[in-house]
């Protein structure tokens, strides 16, 4: 039992991402509302990039900027002192691939309001049951 | 890192080793704002049968029937729409004074992107926040005013220009996509001083693209795609 | 200046695609012809990598001249190098093909739409040659998201569609994210070949495992194998012609390529093929697929969704073939890749010249097509032979080949699946030949006389109707020359382990 | 026995394919006809012209395209693919004269396409003919299949519809579903599936799956139309006369049973079969569908149904002949194919020539015709002597040597089976000429003037007439060829 929650505890950065995930599905798989589906995605998606952060974490590291200027590298720089810089790189991509999938999904649910007057899933799928 | 000489090892990444990725984010941001062009944007308007016109100065609203409109001369008159409401004193004040500051502040951050925290995309957003705000502030005809619709799709593609043109440059200078040392030649510095050079070059084409993005998504997005009225 | 090829093959495009959406402002007609070019120059540069790796069988590029696993390195071999050939051509035949249809469709949308095409044609070939984990992961999103904007653009339903397929894409994609993201915690890399050379070491760490199953789903999910794939009929019947006609070949046959660059290049087989149980069930849900598939199609009410449920079954075939874990039925999955890439070209061409001319796709309106567009037509029946896998169609020999693989691995259900499928497609095909050739009845025998065949022809225009021949002939000629093009370029594609 | 390669197999099985953008293009239709005519005449004269060399007992290939490893797109021809072949070009051009007449005559719609598919379908024939290994084979079957299909359902009527469901249903589904795995199943036995003299899956294939392959193909040729696999062939009657002539009395149906004895003798090996005693179930498969088809046929009252029954016993006597497993037998089997042709072709040519000049497809209507027709009825007469196997018909010398089979083989059963039939086959045809030539006039349901059916129609039926009476007299070069398949097939035993 212990040690159970000992994992659970050492692990909580993937305990953290998974809830997030578990919560942006049940958005996107329950709610009926469009706007609460898309909602539920960004959830989805901000999970991930949490995840991928949390990975590049070091104990007691830094941010990965070193501190001189321009003249070149005289002295050794130790890769322990910095917070793993890729990670960080992936999730600006991943970060800006949400925002362009978040207005996408926008756009078209405007769309789909401009033609049926609701987002309500059900109300739309009666009015394709009418048609 | 030695190799760049940039000192924020994120932004070198971003920018230089996986430069290729960072490019197709660009493209990503990108085609995300041609989307929603494509998606909403109505070419041709649809004829209102009147028009709405404000005295600016006493704040009297004529109506004008159909087909007729006032002169574009008529400067103290502005053009309104049904949803019109008042602005709010505060909040425009408030708008106009901050805007400034952060745009300068976004600015900042592209252009100091690989010294400290920031970059091209974090800039880019706040700018485009800044934009964004006074259209919020005021109402988006008046920010269509101060921004176009063309003039902003003119910066989006001037940004990613900028990127891939950066890497195509690298390519005419005989080195492989995306290779900034090819640029020493160009700018008269040592290779590793170009690449940094490099990666603020292709920063800055990130930040203009991001920016504008963020504000057409935002124009197509609040008047569904007719630019006329709006939040 | 060939030594640049595989970056050529994005980047025109994508440069290309800039600069269409600027010309979309200054004069509509210019975007077409700036498309065209840029896809010419791409599917020439493919050819030129083919060539290459023909010659010295592995082609790599690193982009920044950093090489990995700093930086992103492009390396193409005989297994991607066919694809992308293959999907060059049929993005550029394409663009041609579907020209006066998009005028048609979007008058004064040209310009973001041909820059949307671009970009998807961009996001598809990267993925086919990019050697990098996570660059996948990028494309790929360039490529969903220009397709949900297409598919967005259709008829009656299809934004809410769209949307559907956005949702289910997203989680497909972040899925696959997720795994790629364990594989980065266990080996510290991003680039495929890196990894592949690394794990060996850690194929008993459940970090693996993890990231082999979430990474699986993601791409199931994104290629539609039967359950998940909910969201592709309804985006595929309401999307505009000449978008479908390039995503539905390009999208799902592109993830299946994905699925086995990842399980052969990244997950070995010794790791991927470990278990014998894992496969067969595999196998089991392909045969699911595939029969599911072909039920439903029958039950289907109009052209394109039929099309759209028989290319679920299809994508049985490929899935099926490539885990029966031999060397047959790989070759097979690879060759139906190539092969069905070009058949549903073929038939959602032709799909696209019947809406020119008619007003909907359901079948009461393809009454008497054989009379009014019988090019058209008769290039659907090429197509429909090759669907259904009769020699000498580029279809049955990959048939042929997923089959002898089902029989050497003893996997009865996938050949009878797979025979069974032939059997669905031949009754689908004809009815819809039966419609367009007998309807409307009338006792022309009597009355009918000669000239009635030209009385009525109205077939799509000319621009649209030689590419279509040309695909149609393409299909008889891939069937011709499978031998050539498996024992020159698919055997090498496949790695020596598998028997 | 040496081969030689030469292109001459593919042109023949090309020509006629070519033959098609030329009968597209050309509006008017005599030139339309003009090329049909011109196709067949190089066809046959193309073919007719290998006929010496395989006479010396040379065999002539030519590899189109190697499409598998081990597994090219390959002709051969021997001698039994050139008595076939040599049967079916010479019938083609009768035909095309004969469809002239009969079409213009009806003013049937859309002829172009007949003439088209009808091209497709021979080169089809041919291909199958000439066809050196299995899928090969199999290529030109479903090619002929799926050729056919808009000539079956030429009228595009409901009924028309209906039988070409039927149609499809039988043909591709009995290829694909049974044909096809077989076909792979040995390709992954074997790694091979060029035609060999004595069979090549010998001693490969395990006993038990002999007899199931050996079905899956009896029954998968369904062109063959082996009882229950056989009611697709009346349903197909309802194209027009010509069709059901050439194609459902020769072409497609021959290549049905051509198959099968290509596969029981190239793919099997006499010796197999008689090891695995499967020449005897194929034996009493074919005797019940001869028995079985005659007795319906008797109840038959549309004529062309009527000959569709007799057609499929007739078919079977083929089948059986390479079961009985002996020379002389396989001798009467493959003059079978030619002598049944010669008569079968007339019946039928008779029977629209009938319809054309009359209306009438039933045999109840057909009283005192003989009056009005002489010349028609007096050709169906020689065709059904033919058919039934009665001198002068040129279908006694195949049966001949079939009965002789028989006795070579001490199958007593079948020598009753063949007998029997031939009895049936008298009792199904000679009431019709009788009742057309001797009834009293009141009886008579036609007025005592000749009023023949157009010279289109009536020539082509005569020649075909007096074909059937001349091979009886002089079966050469069928004769020859026959024997040098038997010899070359039974010369290992």
């Amino acid at each position: 039992m212990v040690d159970l929650l000992t994992i659970i505890i050492s692990k909580y950065n993937y305990w953290g991402y998974i809830v997030l995930m578990m919560i942006g599905l049940y958005a996107m798989i329950v709610k009926k509302n469009l706007v609460k589906k898309i909602i539920g995605m960004s959830i989805f998606q901000t999970a991930i990039i949490f995840f991928y952060v949390s990975i590049g974490m070091k104990k007691n590291a830094t941010i990965p900027i070193i501190s001189h200027g321009h003249d070149g590298g005289e002295h050794a720089v130790h890769a322990v002192d910095f917070i793993n810089p890729l990670p960080h790189v992936l999730m600006l991509t991943a970060i800006v691939v949400s925002v362009a999938t978040l207005g996408v999904a926008l756009a078209l649910a405007i769309k789909i309001y401009q033609q049926y007057n609701s987002l309500e899933e059900d109300e739309i799928d009666s009015q394709i049951k009418v048609k | 890192m030695e190799d760049t000489s940039v000192p924020n090892i994120v932004t070198a990444v971003l920018a230089d080793y996986r430069g290729y990725d960072t490019m197709f984010e660009t493209a990503v941001i990108f085609s995300a704002g041609i989307a929603c062009l494509f998606l909403l944007r109505q070419m041709k308007r649809k004829k209102t049968d009147f028009r709405l016109y404000r005295h600016t100065a006493t704040g009297i609203i004529f109506r004008i029937e159909k087909g007729g409109k006032l002169p574009p001369t008529a400067k103290e008159f502005e053009r309104i729409d049904g949803l019109w409401t008042p602005y709010d004193l505060i909040i425009k004040t408030t708008g106009r004074f901050i805007i400034p500051f952060i745009q300068i502040f976004a600015l900042y951050v592209i252009a100091h992107g690989h010294h400290s925290p920031g970059g091209g995309f974090q800039g880019g957003v706040i700018l485009g926040a800044s934009f964004i705000l006074f259209a919020i502030s005021h109402d988006l005809r008046s920010a269509l005013n101060r921004m176009s619709e063309k003039l902003t799709a003119f910066f989006y593609t001037l940004g990613v220009y900028i990127y891939a043109g950066t890497g195509a440059l690298c390519i005419l200078l005989g080195a492989n996509f995306l290779d900034y040392s090819a640029l020493a030649t160009i700018l008269f510095v040592d290779p590793v001083t170009a690449r940094s050079h490099g990666i603020l070059i292709v920063e800055i084409g990130v930040g203009i693209a991001v920016m504008a993005v963020m504000v057409i998504l935002y124009y197509n997005l609040v008047s569904a795609g007719k630019f006329d009225e709006g939040l | 200046m060939s030594q640049h090829f595989p970056a050529f093959i994005i980047v025109i495009p994508l440069i290309a695609a800039f600069f269409i959406f600027t010309a979309g402002w200054l004069k509509r007609t210019y975007c077409f012809y700036i498309a065209a070019v840029a896809l010419a120059i791409s599917l020439f540069s493919s050819f030129g990598l083919l060539l290459q790796v023909l010659q010295n069988k592995v082609v790599v590029y690193h982009f920044g001249g950093w090489s990995p696993p700093w930086g992103i390195a492009y390396r193409v071999d005989y297994l991607n190098g066919i694809v992308l050939v293959v999907s060059a051509a049929i993005a550029f035949l394409n663009l041609i093909a579907t020209k006066k249809s998009v005028e048609k469709e979007f008058i004064e949308r040209v310009g973001p739409f041909y820059a949307l095409y671009v970009l998807f044609v961009t996001g598809t070939m990267g993925i086919v040659v990019t050697g990098d984990a996570f660059n996948l992961y990028v494309l790929l999103e360039i490529a969903s998201l220009t397709g949900y904007a297409l598919i967005g653009m259709g008829t009656e339903h299809a934004a809410l569609a769209s949307l559907n397929y956005v949702f289910m894409g997203t989680i497909g994609a972040s899925f696959y994210l997720l795994g790629i993201g364990y594989l980065y915690i266990a080996t510290g890399s991003l680039n495929m070949f890196d990894i592949a050379s690394i794990l060996p070491n850690i194929f008993q760490s459940n970090v693996v495992l993890f990231a082999f199953v979430i990474c699986l789903t993601g791409l199931f999910i994104k290629m539609a194998l039967f359950p998940m794939h909910t969201w592709l009929p309804n985006a595929y019947t309401y999307s505009p012609s000449p978008a479908i006609s390039l995503i539905a070949p390009l999208t799902t046959k592109v993830m299946v390529y994905v699925m086995i660059r990842i399980l052969l290049s990244v997950f070995t087989p010794s790791f991927s093929f470990k278990s014998m149980a894992v496969n067969t069930s595999f196998v089991w849900l392909a045969v699911i697929a595939i029969v599911v598939g072909s039920i439903l199609a029958l039950s289907q009410q109009s052209l394109k969704r039929m099309l759209s449920y028989v290319m679920i079954a299809e994508i049985g075939y490929m899935v099926g073939g490539f885990w029966l874990a031999n060397r047959a039925g790989i070759t097979g999955a690879i060759l139906h890749i190539i092969n069905d890439a070009a058949m549903t070209l073929c038939v959602f061409l032709v799909a696209g010249n019947i809406l020119y001319r008619v007003p909907g796709d359901s079948f009461d309106n393809l009454k008497g097509l054989f009379r009014k567009m019988p090019f058209s037509m008769g290039a659907f029946v090429v197509g429909a032979l090759s669907i259904i896998g009769v020699p000498p169609t580029c279809g049955f020999f990959s048939k042929w080949y997923l089959i002898t693989g089902g029989i050497a691995a003893g996997h009865y259900g996938f050949v009878a699946a797979l025979l069974f499928s032939s059997l669905v497609n031949v009754v689908l095909f004809f009815r819809i030949f039966e419609i367009g050739y007998f309807e409307p009845f009338g006792d022309l025998h009597i009355s009918g006389s000669m000239d009635e065949e030209e009385k009525t022809f109205d077939d799509a225009p000319l621009g649209m109707l030689v590419p279509l021949m040309i695909v149609a002939a393409g299909l008889i000629v891939l069937g011709i020359y499978t031998d050539t093009l498996v024992t020159k370029v698919i055997q090498f594609a496949i790695p020596g382990g598998i028997s | 026995m040496e081969t030689i390669v030469s292109i001459r197999p593919f042109l023949a099985v090309l020509v006629s394919i070519l033959a098609v953008p030329l009968i597209v293009s050309t509006r008017r239709t005599n030139f339309r006809e003009g090329w049909t005519f011109f196709a067949a005449f190089a066809k046959f004269s193309i073919i007719a012209s290998m006929t010496p060399v395989i006479l010396d007992g040379v065999e002539i290939e030519y590899t189109i395209a190697q499409v598998l490893p081990s597994v090219a797109i390959k002709l051969k021809v021997d001698a039994f693919g050139m008595l076939f072949a040599l049967v079916s070009s010479f019938l083609w051009i009768v035909t095309s004269a004969y469809s002239i007449g009969y079409m213009r005559r009806l003013k049937e719609h859309s002829q172009t396409r007949y003439f088209c598919y009808f091209a497709l379908s021979l080169s089809a024939t041919i291909g199958v003919a000439f066809s050196a290994n299995l899928l090969t084979l199999y290529l030109f079957y479903e090619m002929l299949s799926f050729a056919t299909y808009p000539l079956v359902t030429h009228h595009q009527d409901m009924e028309g519809r209906s039988s070409g469901r039927k149609y499809l249903l039988f043909i591709v589904g009995s290829s694909i579903g049974l044909v096809l795995p077989a076909m792979l199943f040995i390709y992954h036995m074997t790694g091979t599936l060029e035609f060999a003299q004595q069979g090549f899956i010998a001693g490969i294939v395990p006993p038990k799956l002999i007899w199931i392959l050996v079905l899956l193909f009896v029954f998968g040729f369904a062109k063959a139309a082996v009882m229950p696999f056989h009611s697709w062939l009346p349903a197909a009657m309802v194209a027009p006369t010509p069709v059901s002539a050439l194609l459902h009395a020769v072409a497609v149906v021959k290549v049905g049973v051509f198959c099968i004895l290509r596969v029981l003798t190239g793919v099997f090996g006499t010796q197999l079969l008689f090891s695995s005693q499967m020449d005897t179930v194929v034996l009493y498969l074919a005797s019940f569908t001869i028995i079985a088809a005659s007795l319906v046929a008797l109840s038959q009252d549309s004529l062309k149904s009527r000959l569709a029954y007799s057609t499929i016993g007739q078919l079977s006597y083929i089948i059986l002949s390479a079961a009985l497993l002996s020379p002389k037998g396989m001798i009467g089997g493959m003059m079978h194919i030619a002598m049944h042709a010669f008569g079968k072709i007339t019946l039928f040519f008779c029977a629209g020539a009938i319809f054309v000049a009359t209306g009438t497809k039933n045999i109840s209507q057909m009283v005192g015709i003989g009056k009005r027709m002489p010349v028609t009825l007096s050709c169906f007469f020689i065709g059904s002597l033919s058919v039934i196997g009665i001198p002068p018909g040129g279908g006694f010398i195949s049966k001949w040597y079939l009965i002789l089979g028989t006795l070579e083989a001490d199958q007593r059963f079948m020598l009753f089976i063949l007998l029997s039939s031939s009895l049936l086959n008298a009792a199904y045809f000679l009431p019709i000429i009788y009742k057309a030539f001797f009834c009293t006039p009141e009886e008579s349901l036609f007025e005592n003037k000749i009023d023949e059916a157009p010279p289109w129609c009536l020539v082509p039926l005569t020649i075909t007439a007096i074909c059937s009476i001349f091979l009886f007299f002089y079966p050469e070069p069928f004769f020859s060829l026959a024997k040098i398949v038997s010899v070359g097939i039974f010369s290992g035993q």
